[in-house]
């Protein structure tokens, strides 16, 4: 059943590509906590998985000595997932648009724009002593939608 | 991500199957093209019925693998791609590059026969 | 390949035994990482899995407001897991030896048995202040033996 | 952990698989003993064969079918045990309090016969 209360799990770990497994099993335990179906299932987890690799790649340099921070809270209502990393940060306005037709073919570039399309919010945060925070949301209530 | 290959006449099936993301993964893969361009084979058809999941890193590996073919003078088509990656696909516009069959047979039949 | 400089990994939960699976999932994929052999990953996994059966039982009574705290931290060399609750704590004295005949029958009883039988080290810290910690130790190297 | 109970003839096998953790699992396995009981079934075999793993609150599952089947005047065996559940069993000796059969045929057949 899923939780009466809201929840918090905290998920702190070495910025490594090799945890991203870990990360989606524990998005998945969740997902199948809150009872969603599949298909929100698939667009959350694919969701947090985008946020980690940006900060484990671009936020902490697959550095495994530095820290990549989740926190997820929700219940009946809402996901929201918090992913901090310990970078610079980068200027949201250069973020090139992936489907333009000239950006079809790039191998990279997508990870921001697949965050948009399959989450309600997504705010980041740059905090000026350095670090990286993008907060997802998902509503999962009467007006809940999945990505596709 | 595991790789397997299958030739059927002149065209090659690359059997995609587990979690598509990145890292070894396209070490594999960008391998497996070349071995195949180098070999002359270059009718390729990606089955992703077994693929579970794919990211964003995922689908730039597809793309560096269609660009690789391209470039060679071939085509890369995929087959059997779930709805969890399709819907991927479709938010990316990637559906307006990649040719994609409902089935691995009918991709294999699109070049024109076995 | 099993990170070369010693990693860390904090999980924190709620207190509900529905997360054990979430755990269970997140050992396991340490054990991976780590790549020891499927005895041993089941070993580890059994233990960290007792040990917060422990603390979300006994520990914080299920109460999903409160958090237990697990740290993972490992090389080649040592796995080791500490699990902190918010807890009053126990007698480790009064702890009863599940494997004397009279008490082979009962149903409970066999966590820090197993605990002690699986792992190198099991050391609990009570805190004054309200708290219990269990602290877990396997040696992965030469001498590494699995349980059986 | 899942439950599935399959009759062969005055002994019925408990088909279990999954993660064996206490919980919901608790009453689910209680209750499936009760029924039996209370049908007068009392020659029971849980077949492990694709339990994946067990705690010890899992074991306290089994030990509680074991002692009330015992007490109506039947037996709880165990066949097929993997070798991840065969080694908590030893440690904690609950191999002296379980009969144990290689296969779920062997330990059927223990019964005199289906
Ligand atoms: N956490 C982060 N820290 C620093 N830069 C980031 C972060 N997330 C994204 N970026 C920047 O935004 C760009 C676009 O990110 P994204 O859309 O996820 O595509 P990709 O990661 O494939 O480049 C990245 O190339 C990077 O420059
Ligand atoms: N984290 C804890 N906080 C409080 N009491 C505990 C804790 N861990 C164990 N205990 C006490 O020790 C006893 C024995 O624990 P254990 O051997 O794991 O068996 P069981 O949990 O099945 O009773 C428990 O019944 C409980 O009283």
């Amino acid at each position: 059943m899923p939780p009466s209360a809201r929840e918090t799990l905290d998920l702190n770990l070495p910025s490594s590509m090799d945890y991203l497994s870990l990360v989606n099993g524990v998005a998945e335990e969740i997902a199948t906590r809150l009872e969603v179906d599949e298909a929100l299932k698939d667009t959350l987890t694919t969701a947090v998985i985008e946020a980690c690799t940006n900060a484990i790649e671009h936020g902490n340099r697959e550095d495994p000595s530095k820290t990549v921070k989740i926190r997820f809270e929700y219940d009946a209502e809402a996901f929201s997932v918090t992913v901090t990393d310990e970078g610079k940060g980068f200027d949201l306005k250069l973020v090139d648009d992936p489907v333009k037709p000239e950006n079809l073919l790039r191998e990279r570039g997508r990870g921001i724009f697949i965050l948009r399309a399959f989450m309600d919010e997504v705010n980041y945060r740059f905090d000026p002593a350095g670090g990286t925070t993008v907060q997802l949301v998902k509503n999962l209530g009467a007006k809940a939608q999945t990505a596709s | 991500m595991n790789l397997k290959r299958v030739d059927r006449g002149d065209v090659t099936v690359l059997v995609l199957s587990g979690k598509l993301m990145g890292g070894p993964d396209s070490v594999l893969f960008q391998d497996m093209i070349k071995d195949l361009l180098g070999a002359d084979r270059k009718n390729l058809v990606a089955d992703l019925k077994s693929l579970s999941w794919v990211n964003s890193t995922g689908l730039g590996i597809l793309i560096s693998g269609y660009s690789s073919v391209k470039n060679a003078g071939g085509v890369l088509k995929l087959a059997a791609v779930a709805s969890r990656i399709e819907s991927i696909l479709m938010i990316t516009k990637l559906t307006t590059v990649f040719e994609t069959h409902k089935t691995v047979d009918d991709a294999v039949e699109s070049f024109g026969g076995e």
